[in-house]
């Protein structure tokens, strides 16, 4: 029994974070936040090198043939370094292929995928559903169909499109199809860019109108639900890096900011709140681990603990991102201030693939209450 | 206890309501430019005494005794009617009663008139980039060059969240006189002339991406010897009345009344588990609860405007004392339910309308800027934590911090 | 326009809090609560001569003629000082027979209410009512019925059984009856004393079986409600002046008590729990004189404003109780600690007549929403 | 991650379920009275090494190589076994690890054998009632006559929050016996039989109507000079070594879990606008909250054990800070609930059964007492704001308070 990481998981996160904190420093992150993009080059590149884009990919079709466990820890470490970039978006759609394609399909896309040549993303969200979900994630109000080797439908909150070469989309039945956007086709694929909160992770719609696609022959709704539960969990571990970053800006901030002849941290009020930031946060770590580890077990409550692990770390995320701007004052509040970069990342990963409103009703429905 | 209107209020009231009956402006005068229709229109208010009620009429106000119920009556029925009373601009609410109780006859006279007409527009610089909740260390310096009456103060230095800067002619703010008095008596109350070449207005943008703030920065820039309102080294005192000011302001009730009817329109609109999340039991506790918190505020403050009538603050200081606290709070909790509500429309940015103004958010991204703007208050105009050592202190005889340096 | 106290209001309290910290400093309170019995005739005695247990009986049958105002009033001086005894509950039995007697009714009873030489109480809530409400005091769940001069059902939370001679007793149409037990009908009033958590005010079951009655004609489901919703102002008044209480024996512990060599309002933790007690009590001070003054002018919003003020006020106590204790340390832990009989007296006052929850569903409901 | 346990873990797991299913004892074992079929079967337990593991068998234990894997193995079966395992009580869970880090040998052979025997009752005496949180300015005093070997330590003062002392034989606890030397070096630990003159316990009833604590009173009481764990002066250190066992008691994740589950049946059985709570939207909503913070607390516990097993504690150092706050936190959270849920019958008293023992709520005056206990442990143990200055200070290095002594 060893709950806790192996020490190639804890060097894959280091490596990462020396990576991201060299490269990408808050300098960069801030050009690229101002800018809108939510994509650098040279960062994907880099990644690519240390094999991220490939993380999930098997082995044979030339990726790392890690694990949603790997795949979360590298969250984390985004989430904390702040980078922008598709790489939860782009592992979501390596995996839905793996797990989902035909043995052609999966040779034809997971080595460009692994290589980072290619960018995959997920189109599976759908505005103005028919049935009265509040969920624009659950695929039972998809309404999204396909039609000799063609896909028709309505999507929006779709992450990194400018950037993607290949769209997962969701279907009706809660299968997958595989769309690649050219220029040749702009008439069927018709993206709408949307202004999304967090700049790093710019979001479109995406109206298809009989474009060219492949449908995913194994992708079932049980198969898709998998593929949405490991983006829960990547959420969380994104948003529990930034809730982490929050309260370093917050404590180092406190130490160092001078107010009535003494750092702001003296005070009891000031220290109390981060040590409850703190406390809301840090011991989440095992409950990502687990449930991360319960998707690659395939554990019978697995589905439960995504939900759970989503819910909980994305909802106290945002209210420690809410507490740090409050204990940086009215500089917190402003543009310039960092604080507003993690803030906005963690909104994203709060409300991204369901809010925790909807993943706590299913906590309960799951649990048979 | 007695809420009715007595007949000599009732009867102001049906007067202020008949000449409202005037506005919106009607023939040629309603094809002026808007901004010119309520300077006409607010002209007339004054003339009748129902607008800038206390200040005198040779100070360019409407002269009446003070009436607290009066002023009521007055917002009152100005706001239904949706009509231009008095400002909430900082000049006409906050310098201008700063003058009359402290400024010189010279002061009152050159600058109460055109700032309640609105000729010159004031913007408010207190808080430093290194001195927030521990205002009274602020470093921002002015020296006296030449003599009392024809010198000039020569200042240097910057402040921040200064709202309004970029639309503003002056600033009324607190700068450091007496570099060898302590911290609270060094500090005097100049009023600045922003269009020099010593003065540097920066827009200063906010997390949600609106620009209500700026910060100012002074390099030399001049002000003249008889700017100074009070003496030397009082300005602390002079700015406690100002921002007494600030806090009503903050603590308006109705506008917390408005927000609440706004959501709960939401929660009629929105589906939760394919339902109108009003009939989810969930929020009706949540909402049930908020409105006891709103109905508090609105009722509290009724009583304490009924106290100040006559003259019995004093028995009520403690609910004074917590209006922003509560209010701010209440909104927090509000905004929260707002959030909720919106789904996964919070993955969108405010817009450009979301952000113009005090608008009252229409549309799911209005609710996220509202949500992420009800931080603020918490933190502008003294922050939560000295809003509790007040109420400790103050309120409950509790022993003030533990500080290396008093 | 007058949002405030009169001056004789005023004098009301004030010559009710001098006699109730005179005559019942709490070395007798703790007394009478260890007893458990609830009722001290000395008290009473004193309460009857400064006319407060005639404090709402017209002048006409002896007593004050004053409104709900003033008896919430009263009870905030009563849950500020802790007496026990059954002012509350008294009161609204002489409202109930003013308002729905007939004139010899009132002639009968109501000089023996006034004068406090009889005591009544209500006996409402019902044990296991069919009707599917959580609450037992909505007049829809109770069975009771009258027959023939009789009355047979089955009541349970009574308070001051013991000591009553009147009872006023809820029907299953939201009608009311008055029983006046006796030693000879011991067979058809049978009361089980129950073991109520404020020991100051005792709580009974009563089983009437064939129990002689007389129905208040004018006793209707609406005017029913109106008795009801005084004592719901009633209880968050007094839950007001519990709460009012709590707060000043923190603070006076907190400047008192001293750790690491500073009295421990000195930590801005302590400091700042006392503002935030305080912060939720203090204003809710005019929200209680608005419901008052509703009922009394019988304002269209007078029943939610009840619902609101008993649901807030006393949620709000009962936290601020909790604070209390936990700001006393282990000492506010202990039976000897006097914050356990105002924790007890905001139990009370937060459970009896129905609990937050049931009145924040009602102000929902009678805001259509 | 490896959540199976390996094939030595296994098959060590298989002989303790083997050894377990001689629980309950049967024949004529069964007809003992069950303190002494307890007794009988935790030395069963204790000869094959399960119970008492790590402390040698010379000193009465099991006589096994710390193994925290293993250590959990016992505790999961014999939990579910219900068998009589390692005592909760103070002196087998407390003082015997104390004596084996800090105690002679002479104490060691003196007192460990029958306190793991429950021969010996122990309670604790740390608390007074003038040192609460500030535990080092202690005063009940200790003087020693005679010398260091024949000589006795003379007590007198107070103590308070001693659970069991009632029922227990000796105390265990710190003492001022260096006068004049700083407050955290003049305390010292010492053993004092209770059975005494000079000792007097009352009985400190509880607000719920319990009796879990007491007072004990020393008025010249007498302990050998032999009978201090540690040198003088340095019984802070020792004391802080038992306190770690304590702060690991409270956090006991699968009591929580129980709580629970029961609060989950509760919403099943118990109405709310007439159809079981459990289908509430808003109960929902909080139990689906309340069980992540559960599950985090069990999972964070796993991790914490599983660190240090292989000895990397130094790995977890802040969720382990956060054990004590996270779980109180959290009951309160649970029971809040379950107050909510009992409704009108919140107006009855704890009975005598549900005060008895640690027992769950069972009907609704067992949720009453369970709402008001449920305040105790974020008093007890180091209080709330004690717990948020440490992770403060020690987890995220913030500075320490200011205090006007130190």
């Amino acid at each position: 029994m060893h709950f806790g990481l192996s020490e190639e998981q804890e060097l894959l996160q280091e490596t990462f974070r020396g990576f991201a904190q060299a490269e990408f420093p808050p300098q960069r992150l801030r050009e690229v936040f101002d800018a809108g993009e939510g994509h650098d080059p040279g960062l994907w590149k880099g990644l690519a090198e240390m094999g991220l884009t490939g993380l999930v990919v098997p082995e044979a079709h030339g990726g790392a043939g890690l694990e949603i466990l790997e795949l979360a820890l590298c969250c984390e470490v985004a989430g904390a370094t702040g980078i922008p970039g598709a790489l939860l978006e782009h592992s979501l759609a390596c995996l839905a292929i793996d797990a989902c394609g035909d043995p052609s399909q999966r040779e034809r896309w997971l080595p460009g995928l692994a290589t980072g040549d290619v960018i995959g993303t997920l189109a599976l969200a759908e505005p103005d559903a028919e049935c009265e979900t509040a969920d624009p994630w659950d695929p039972d109000g998809w309404q999204t169909r396909t039609s000799n080797g063609t896909v028709s439908g309505f999507k929006q909150y779709v992450p990194h499109l400018d950037h993607a070469g290949l769209v997962v989309v969701g279907l009706a039945d809660g299968g997958l199809a595989v769309v690649e956007p050219s220029e040749s086709d702009a008439a069927s694929v018709r993206v709408e860019p949307q202004d999304g909160i967090d700049r790093t992770r710019p979001i479109s719609k995406l109206r298809l109108q009989g474009a060219a696609a492949q449908p995913l022959p194994n992708a079932t709704a049980e198969s898709t639900r998998r593929i949405l539960d490991a983006g829960l969990v990547g959420l969380a571990a994104d948003a529990f890096g930034a809730a982490t970053r929050l309260i370093q800006l917050s404590a180092d901030y406190a130490k160092d900011r001078k107010q009535f002849g003494q750092p702001i941290a003296q005070f009891q009020a000031v220290k109390h709140q981060i040590a409850r930031m703190g406390t809301e946060i840090e011991p989440t770590r095992a409950l990502l681990w687990y449930a991360a580890h319960a998707l690659d077990r395939g554990l019978e409550d697995a589905g439960r603990h995504a939900a759970m692990t989503k819910a909980h770390v994305t909802a106290k995320s945002v209210e420690v991102a809410r507490d740090a701007v409050e204990l940086h004052g009215g500089l917190g509040f402003t543009w310039e201030c960092d604080v507003q970069l993690w803030f906005k990342r963690a909104m994203f990963d709060r409300s991204f693939l369901g809010t925790p409103e909807v993943h706590r009703e299913r906590i309960a429905t799951l649990a048979g209450w | 206890m007695d809420l009715q209107y007595n007949q000599e209020e009732e009867q102001f009231r049906a007067e202020v309501r008949a000449f409202l009956a005037g506005w919106p402006l009607r023939g040629e005068e309603a094809s002026l430019p808007i901004a010119e229709q309520e300077t006409l229109f607010r002209s007339q208010a004054i003339e009748r005494g129902y607008v800038y009620r206390d200040i005198p009429r040779e100070y360019g106000g409407g002269g009446q005794e003070p009436d607290v119920l009066k002023d009521h009556i007055v917002r009152a029925e100005f706001g239904r009617a949706g009509a231009p009373g008095s400002s909430f601009l900082q000049g006409p609410a906050m310098l201008a009663p700063t003058l009359m109780e402290f400024g010189s006859e010279a002061q009152r006279r050159r600058f109460v008139p055109p700032t309640l007409r609105e000729e010159i527009r004031w913007c408010q610089g207190y808080s430093e980039p290194g001195s927030g909740s521990d205002l009274a260390s602020l470093q921002c310096s002015a020296a006296l060059e030449g003599d009392d009456e024809s010198g000039e103060w020569v200042i240097n230095g910057q402040k921040i969240w200064t709202s309004n800067a970029q639309n503003s002619h002056w600033l009324f703010g607190l700068f450091r006189t007496e570099t060898d008095a302590p911290k609270h008596k060094g500090i005097s109350y100049l009023l600045v002339p922003l269009d020099q070449p010593g003065v540097e207005v920066r827009p200063l943008k906010q997390m949600t991406g609106g620009l209500d703030f700026n910060e100012v920065f002074f390099d030399d820039a001049r002000t003249g010897a008889d700017c100074i309102v009070g003496e030397r080294g009082q300005g602390w005192q002079v700015s406690r009345a100002t921002l007494k000011h600030e806090r009503n302001l903050i603590a308006n009730p109705n506008l917390m009344r408005d927000h609440f009817d706004a959501v709960v329109d939401l929660a009629r609109t929105t589906l939760r588990n394919g339902r109108p999340a009003i009939l989810d039991p969930g929020i009706r506790q949540r909402l049930s609860e908020i409105e006891c918190y709103v109905r508090t505020n609105e009722t509290s403050n009724l009583r304490q405007l009924s106290a100040a009538a006559r003259g019995e603050e004093l028995k009520c200081m403690l609910p004074m004392m917590m209006n922003k606290l509560y209010s701010t709070d209440t909104m927090q909790r509000l905004m929260e339910i707002a959030y909720e509500l919106v789904g996964a429309d919070g993955l969108l940015a405010p817009s450009e309308a979301d952000l113009a103004g005090y608008a009252k958010g229409e549309g799911p991204t209005g609710w996220v800027e509202q949500w992420m703007f009800s931080l603020g208050p918490a933190i502008a105009g003294g922050a939560t934590n000295i809003q509790l050592n007040i109420i400790g202190e103050r309120g409950y005889g509790l022993p003030r911090d533990q500080r290396p340096t008093r």
